[in-house]
């Protein structure tokens, strides 16, 4: 099993989960827009179901928020 | 009332306003409303229940929405940021904070030109919240940057205009730029201040959101932009030292008139 | 817009606007609409063309008059001349005028009380111009009056308020009374600050007649006294010494937690 | 004959003038409104039948204009 | 240094300075010691045992003695305050307070020149403290006063010159006469600032009394008014809009060139 | 008088002074011993007539030197002139100048932090000649400065200190830093607020060097300086809105006691 | 007897006496220069022999103090 | 011979010159400390006499100067 990180939040995966599939599995009440980052860096939305997630991946997922 | 262009829009409002510290959803949506303001900032944070609310609020808006990369200090982290505002919001529009100091909010130099050259490479619209100081926006300009957004003073101080004579000088060295006043107003007059300094517009949060009254506040600068644009459009006399009577002495009766 | 008391009328616009020193009538009468302005100068001179048709263009305007004693530099001057004037404009109203130096043009404290004096027990509402000293107000409301009209600067010199301490005391301690900032305005701006400092209204004539387009700038006048008034009912943030933050700090994305 | 000045311009009269009678030769042509200082002293409308104007009279009569 | 004149006093210093509020009495002689200052203001109250110590200290200092009347609210009390203080100290000068208001202690116009003609004619060397109202000052004139005392800001506030514009006026239009500037001085910067003005000096006690360190206060503004005054005669450059370089271009290496 | 450290040296006089722009060398050999500096600031030029007489002087007046960069637009120059500089003068100490615009002539804060970079870990004590900028400061800190010498304002516009709120901020950031005013200063009042504000020293050149009387003008320089710096130790009051008296009112006459 | 103050304390006198009598008493023990008024009016120190202090007469005694 | 500049003025100079040659030359009357850069680098003292000049060389001779 891997141990990752969701928005810092502990998370254990199966090997070769890919990003779409998390996804799916932990955001599936939202209806927020959002975009994500794997270890700071941005993942454009087309490739979530090509990027394999890794041991120690630091994911972020973000949505839009009051600002000034 | 006449337009100007901001970027690829055409705005009406001289007024940006920000989304946050509103006592609630509601009195931001009336504020925003009041203020007239056609450019609404706002961020990235993680999901959570205000996040959703605030959302449906926003779309219901229906205002031209400029992501920030609030909270960002570094180029690397504000570069990424952006990036995902980008995908998230529709927008290539980005106002680009990078902090370099916790306790003045004050924007870092050296990391805000290394991610504007690297955003604006990439296509964003950076609108850099940046200092005063000329050398840094003349960068800014050279890498890339049709708007800048000096602050007026240290985000949420309220203070206002603390120096003029550098804002001046940015004016009068970057005539055909777009400049926005961004952060550290407190006051209308200050608003208007700014834009009488040919400033094109101003953007802030913390002074409507934070009033007593942020919807009547809203409206006060609203007005405060138009009355400052106003007076710059109409040509501001030009301050005297000598008392000059506005009522005419030719006519005046005998007994005023020695 | 919510109105206010100005003496026996009710009001709508904080604005009071001058006369003189248009580049013509026609752009007088135009600036004066767009002012928004419900009051308006006006002094008594001898007869001449240009008075004929002021007098023609003034009737048509349909304003409330508040006549002048402009040029007066003793008690008995104003006097007389402010008993004429209500006579010729069939109004109680006078603006008070008693100057003290040909240089400054500044109210003369002492000829001002001794004027005022009179004629308040002649019936008059008399809307002293004045200067910011307090004491001088003290004595001018112990002998009747309910409107006080200290100036921002000298006249016609555009400075805006140079004395804004004396101003918040006054604002202060005349809780109850009518206050007008009369002169040395010269920018919107300086207006609204007059506003959100808790003044009632403002008067000005040169910084409008003189702007280069002045009708403009009445309008900007106009958004100016509406800016300010709106900051004052709504609360202004008190200005603070350190920064802090618009945007969330909460839920951050880990590269912004530290 | 009485010499005297009107809006300090020098002017004759016969003795007893009144003032109305010089007002309405004065200003016959005139459609503004106005009022009356002599010497320094305002004088109302009401009384400009019955004051006869004196030797050296300064006679002031001043009408609306623009004003600051 | 050079000497100037004082009424009919040749002095050196121009520092003049109160003897309230010190920690102690030590401090305050070290205190008038250290500032240099030749001239300390004194008030009568109802005898008591601080009284005699600061009696004996004050005849070991052997400076000129300015009397006040602080603490009158008319004319008349301080008439008799005046004429006590000259049979008690043997001197005919009187700095002339007529407080006009509980809050801000600013002086009463009106009392100040009725107790300063008064005097005047009963033959004090009146130093009147007074607003910085150029017709009451002209009053003053008027009445006989050849020393004008125009407060910086109000009594024990420490704001400095808080209306520069209207201590240049006096400055200007009173070129022959004495102007000292008189209470709210918080810094020796303040002092400098009023003496560059062309002020012939300055006279203030709670800026040095209420120091943390007394002594080293009066030192400091004892070189503050020596700054000012030798920047007034000096000749102050003026103030420029351009930059200007100190180093000369002529004779740079070629890469400083263009 | 206390002594202080200046890098290597302990110095007395906390007045920095520059060689320039006096109407003569013998009067620039005059302001400078009136001044009581004990640091002047040169520059490397092409050799020329005037360059000997000047360097006959210098080495008469026996003062420490602090030799300049002025005029480099680039860390490449300033550091090829610093190196010379250091060859000629026999001195490590560097007034580092790399100016960012030809007319504000204000510092180039990315050229600053790279040349001072360099010369550090060449052996350079560097005096950056900077803005007011936190982060830049902080930069510099980085790379080695013990020194910070932020501008008052643009070189030779004798404003003074045109924005109090951040030399003030970098005070309190940099506890422990040597921090000098450098240019800007016009009159000696500003001088002495800078040291007021708990600055190590100041530096200029325009202000003595082009005012009508150069000697006089450095004497009061030199006053201002320790004018200031006493009012920093001994503890400036703090400024307070409210009036408070300093006779006291115990035991004041029956009428004066209501 | 009269009643009247010094310095707002009550004191008693018989009548008809005298400014100087009064203060030779009541200041005995006093090395202070001093000034006097009665009913707030200043009276110089050549009269203090000639005046006969009245039934309530308010009479201050000021001294040296500090002031500003 | 070389063409090169000295402080912007043009001179010539043979071939092989080195530096301390051609500054004992064009510096003999001049009592003044100096430096020199070349090229816009800085050139040591103890260098003088080992570097050999080159066409189109740039040579700057400073010296001090008054400066703020």
């Amino acid at each position: 099993m891997l141990s990752l990180t969701l928005n810092s939040q502990p998370i254990t995966l199966s090997p070769n989960t890919l990003l779409d599939q998390l996804l799916a599995q932990y955001l599936e009440n939202i209806d927020l827009p959002f975009a994500v980052a794997i270890n700071g860096v941005f993942v454009p939305r087309q490739q979530y179901s090509k990027i394999a997630l890794n041991q120690g991946d630091s994911i972020e997922v973000l949505s839009p928020n009051v600002g000034g | 009332m006449s337009t100007w262009q901001l970027a690829d829009q055409v705005l009406t409002s001289r007024l940006l306003i920000g989304t946050a510290l509103y006592p609630s959803l509601d009195i931001m949506q009336q504020s925003i409303q009041a203020s007239g303001a056609e450019v609404v900032t706002v961020s990235l944070r993680r999901q959570s229940t205000a996040g959703q609310s605030f959302w449906n609020e926003l779309k219901a808006l229906n205002r031209r929405i400029l992501p920030n990369t609030a909270g960002c200090y570094s180029a690397k982290e504000a570069i990424t940021t952006a990036q995902m505002a980008r995908e998230v919001f529709g927008t290539h529009w980005i106002k680009l904070e990078v902090i370099g100091d916790d306790y003045t909010l004050q924007p870092d130099p050296f990391g805000l030109v290394e991610a504007a050259s690297t955003l604006i490479k990439e296509g964003f619209e950076v609108f850099p919240y940046c200092t005063d100081d000329l050398v840094l926006c003349q960068r800014l300009v050279e890498v890339g940057c049709r708007i800048l957004m000096p602050w007026g003073a240290p985000i949420g101080t309220g203070k206002g205009l603390i120096n003029p004579y550098a804002l001046k000088t940015l004016r009068a060295r970057f005539p055909e730029l777009t400049l926005i006043v961004d952060a550290g107003l407190g006051a209308p007059s200050h608003a208007a201040q700014a834009l009488e300094l040919g400033f094109d517009g101003v953007l802030l949060n913390t002074a409507i959101a934070q009033a007593h009254n942020p919807v009547q506040m809203a409206t006060g600068f609203k007005y405060a932009v138009q009355a400052g644009r106003a007076g710059f459009e109409a040509g501001i006399m030009p301050e005297r030292d000598l008392a000059q009577p506005s009522t005419p002495v030719l006519g005046k009766p005998f007994w005023l008139a020695n």
